[in-house]
């Protein structure tokens, strides 16, 4: 038996995980609908598809969520995991789900896949026969991804830093690189049988003050592990960041060096494409305003040029949307996808010249550190603060990078911290900002600029 | 006058937690800041070991319910007297009315309970609330 | 006495409107709060503004709309008069007022000024001290502007085209221009004593695959009209198309050739604005959708750099919306452009080269009528199709343009009649269209065409 | 079949107008098309002048009700008993339910009446009328 082999039954052998058969697995992947993969979605349907997030506790709301998406003509279903889970606290999961099972109310923030099980997930996932996604943001999601798979799901989100700084105070970096590594491998293996799995990084990240910079970077590196395990259809991302030119010069600058870098590490056979999140920062407390905020996000979507788009719904001050307003917004985002005609194609060339060359010299830097794999090299930036992400909640995060918006609500650099940020990159950043004054005049900026859409 | 302060259960939102940390600090409060990912159970150490005035959690994801039900218990075994009980944030998963939040709190051991409201406007409440208790 | 004084003293003697007292109104005029005109307003305030649409047949009920348009901080507040004033039978007005005061339904479906009179209404502006808009679409439109001056509205919109094209099935030509001169001069003569009166010109017309140049043709016509009796502000419109690269070199050309013409024939010292009307077509029998599609109307207006948008509502399609509605959608499409930040500056050298050409060219020919009056010139070019509205009403207007969508939704001339097209536009106008067949194809792809936003 | 239409009362909305005459074309019938801006005398004297077998009336800006209220008076002067009386179209002003505006158009006089009702649906919908009617 091979080591991975003998890594992956070591894996799914877990008190609150049911048996897996593997052979039985293989099977189903070889035999499944291809309607069940986006990898296949995105070749054959040239337009923007619409994909919500959502996850509920028990089987039955989950079901009752599909069924409203399936009215309104979702392209891709979500499928989002519970916060135990996601801090594989599965024991909790299981003691909140009963009490979601006993009771009326949600006891979880999203669907414990690892209780539920594979084999109860699949009828469920055959049922509707619409490609899922598995949305986490978990660091070591070893046994969700293999679960995940196993139910017919095949897309998995995520990766070693984009689920790991924006999501976990504590975990140890090596694992979850190994640990996501372990997933590339999987999602690999799956490949080799029908369509491929797809991959997709979490460009949003925090969702709050973060630099393009940085969601390039990430977004290019875990392309590239993916990548370099086999994985053939990956998807970046990033999120609204706040000021329109900025999205069209991130997307523009990330398309391009996502193709560049594939090919020139080799990797000319991969497929990438490109994920929009909807406004992903804080919302007003106003339902009429945030269903106008994420209009705004979807005519922003189309106008980038994205090949997927990821909605909010306008309850998203509020808490966990029910599933009819999760489900008019895929309606709404669909209908104005549909009816949004003749956008031109726009770029800013001093702009992405400008974020180029911050990118390329982070990425040089990230691969002249002396150790021997990209995922060390890639560990290794983050503990130096080459890569450094607002606002993470994570103890090894360098959070020396500060940010502000300009006049223009661009997010600009405004102290760099160990990022290599070249020198007239930098000055540029610096000339936009408006804001002066010491220490105080620069929070209060901040916390207004986190504000902005409220 | 001394705050722990910090994010309950496994909930990372950051922002709120930042923000708590400069405006207390700003009211002149002693702050400790435990962060994202905190246990009843760290908060309760920490106010031991600190000898705080105010226990202030946040909850941002909807989960905090889970978390605190067992605060009475804690408040049953040390002697609390004098500390206040704050919990503010996103209190419930999908949209919850303050009416049926607040009491739900209140009987857990919170003296201060708020479901989406302003930071600033909690920590005023808080200042008045504190300045009443002392006199 | 002067002949343009006796003219109006025959005018406001009519047996629905109450005396006139013209000494008195003059005063209100000169000592009339800066902030009724929205002359000043687009002076002070350099962003885009928004107005909604709204008219109540009583006093009572339009007082609570300007209340609801007040809490949502609206720019400027809309008088939309109802249409039997619009066709000046003041005496159906009278009895339909009556019928809506005693019972509870409206049986009308704007405000009968006239029946109302000055007096009552001015309390009512000036108590709101917010600028109105005057909305109506009537070809002789005298006693009513008499009306709105002295009340307080300090901007009239319309024309002698804009108004009777798409209003009205067979009022007189010549009779519609005469007696807009006189309403250009009513504007004049009140622009003396304070800021500017503004006059807007109705580019949206039929609202039914109307192509840009005949709206930027009729637009230039009625700014030079109003130039010429001594109109000094004046705001250009046109309705969104339907695809958006299309609004955008509208705008670019209609802003360029304002200006050009205006300072060629010497009004350089006149003030002239862009407006944009949210879609104006047909809306889908869905609320929802409706607001995406207002929202989306939105996020154009800002792309083209409107001055002022035009609001509707997510009931348009259901009925005159309630006041509540109304008001949301003005809250929703501020909301929008207080956050719609850094739009890039875009525009489409190609489309917009033959855009002008074919703008230059019936201007040519309209300039090239041996009519010794611009007024007598036009009306010319109405009766020879030179100007030609698709889908207007009226007995005299041609009917023999036929327009079409392109696959990318622009509306493209498929016959021209006899407007003076450049043979090489022409050919790039045919180039795009993609319908091939007879008359049923065509006739077939036109409904379709007029339904896309549904 | 001869079919008199038209848009009543002070009412411009050519659209519809143009899109139904020729949707009755297309369908066989004999279209005799006032346009817009014609009120009810005006169609009651083509009906009788053309010896149409329907009037099909369209409003659209909501005032309708005004100008077709006195349909009953003419049905009571002549004798319209092999005519079918249509309308359709958005009948009432603001938000108004089918259910309040079907029954006050059939007191006036109406047989079939559509609120809010797509066009070819309506004509479905008359032409079966018509041939049940013959039979
Ligand atoms: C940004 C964000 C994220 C980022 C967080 C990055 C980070 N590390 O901080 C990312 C994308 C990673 C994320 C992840 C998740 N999120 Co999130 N997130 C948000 C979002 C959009 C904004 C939060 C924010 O930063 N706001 C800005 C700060 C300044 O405001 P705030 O946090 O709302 O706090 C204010 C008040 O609550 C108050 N406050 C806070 N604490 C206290 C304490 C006191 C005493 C007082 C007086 C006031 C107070 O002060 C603040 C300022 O007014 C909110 C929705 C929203 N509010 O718009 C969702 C939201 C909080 N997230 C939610 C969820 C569920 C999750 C996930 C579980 C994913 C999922 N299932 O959808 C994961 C979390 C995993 C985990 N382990 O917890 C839900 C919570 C649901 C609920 N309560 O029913 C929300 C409401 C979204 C939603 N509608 O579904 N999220
Ligand atoms: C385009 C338009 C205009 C254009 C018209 C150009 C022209 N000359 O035709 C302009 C901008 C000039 C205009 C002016 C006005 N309009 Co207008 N307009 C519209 C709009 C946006 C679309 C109408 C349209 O062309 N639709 C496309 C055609 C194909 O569809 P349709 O007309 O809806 O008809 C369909 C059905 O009703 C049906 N139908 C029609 N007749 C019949 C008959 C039978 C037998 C059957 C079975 C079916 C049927 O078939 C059609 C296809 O399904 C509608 C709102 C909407 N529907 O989205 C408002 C609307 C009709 N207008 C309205 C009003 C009030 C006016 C004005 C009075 C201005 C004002 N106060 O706001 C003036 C009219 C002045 C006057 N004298 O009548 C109101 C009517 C209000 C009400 N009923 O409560 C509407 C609903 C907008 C609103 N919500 O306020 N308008």
């Amino acid at each position: 038996m091979s080591l991975f082999k003998r890594e992956r039954e070591a894996i799914v052998r877990n008190e609150y995980a049911e048996e897996f058969d593997f052979a039985e697995i293989e099977e189903f992947v070889k035999k499944a609908d291809k309607r069940l993969f986006i990898s296949y979605k995105f070749k054959k349907e040239k337009r923007l598809l619409a994909q919500p997030r959502g996850g509920f506790p028990t089987y039955e709301k989950m079901f009752e969520l599909y069924k409203e998406f399936q009215k309104v003509d979702t392209d891709i279903f979500p499928l989002t995991i519970d916060s135990h889970t996601r801090l594989n606290d599965y024991a909790t999961a299981k003691k909140m789900l009963e009490l979601s099972e006993e009771n009326e109310v949600d006891m979880l923030n999203g669907y414990p896949l690892i209780n539920h099980g594979y084999k109860t997930t699949r009828v469920m996932v055959t049922h509707f026969n619409t490609p899922i996604s598995l949305r986490h943001g978990t660091p070591d999601a070893r046994l969700l991804v293999e679960t995940a798979l196993a139910s017919g799901i095949f897309e998995i989100e995520g990766g070693p830093i984009t689920y790991l700084l924006p999501y976990s105070k504590n975990f140890p970096l090596d694992k979850a690189f190994l640990y996501w590594k372990y997933v590339e491998k999987v999602c690999a293996h799956y490949s080799q049988f029908n369509e491929p799995i797809n991959r997709e990084s979490f460009g949003a990240l925090t969702a709050t003050m973060v630099p393009p910079v940085i969601t390039i970077v990430i977004q290019l590196i875990e392309m590239l592990l993916a990548f370099e395990e086999g994985v053939k259809s990956f998807s970046v991302s990033f999120a609204q960041h706040g000021s329109v030119n900025q999205d069209i010069v991130t997307s523009n600058v990330l398309k391009k060096l996502s193709r560049e870098y594939a090919d020139k590490l080799g990797f000319e056979d991969t497929e990438i494409h490109l994920v929009y999140h909807q406004w992903m920062g804080a919302f007003p407390y106003d339902k009429e305003l945030s269903a106008t905020l994420i209009d705004m996000s979807t005519f922003i979507a189309a106008l980038v040029g994205a090949n997927k788009i990821i909605t909010k719904t306008k309850e998203e001050a509020f808490g966990i949307p029910t599933k009819e307003a999760n489900a008019q917004a895929v309606a709404n985002t669909k209908y104005m996808i549909r009816i949004l005609k003749n956008l031109p194609k726009i770029n800013d060339e001093e702009e992405e010249e400008i974020l180029e060359e911050e990118v390329r010299s982070v990425m040089e830097a990230i691969f002249n550190d002396p150790a021997d794999t990209l995922w060390r090299k890639v560990l290794n930036s983050i503990k130096k603060g080459i890569i450094d992400v607002p606002f993470s909640p994570h103890i090894i995060n360098a959070n020396e990078v500060i940010t502000v918006r300009d006049p223009q609500n661009a997010i600009r650099i405004y102290e760099k911290g160990k990022v290599p940020i070249p020198k007239r990159c930098f000055e540029y950043e610096k000339s936009k900002i408006a804001v002066k004054g010491g220490r105080k005049a620069i929070v209060d900026k901040i916390i207004k600029d986190i504000g902005i859409m409220q | 006058m001394k705050v722990v302060t910090g994010v309950v259960g496994n909930d990372i939102h950051v922002v709120a937690n930042r923000l708590i940390e400069i405006s207390l600090k700003e009211r002149g409060f002693e702050v400790f800041n435990l962060g994202v990912n905190t246990y009843l159970e760290e908060f309760i150490d920490a106010v031991i070991e600190t000898d705080a005035d105010v226990l202030l959690i946040s909850s941002l994801n909807g989960e905090a319910e889970g978390w605190c039900r067992d605060l009475f218990l804690y408040k049953q075994r040390f002697n609390f007297d004098k500390v206040t009980f704050v919990i503010g944030g996103n209190l419930g998963v999908g949209e919850t009315k303050a009416e049926d939040i607040i009491p739900k709190y209140k009987s857990y051991g919170f003296d201060l309970v708020f479901h989406q409201i302003d930071l600033n406007e909690g920590l005023d409440i808080l200042e008045k609330y504190l300045k009443e208790k002392r006199s």
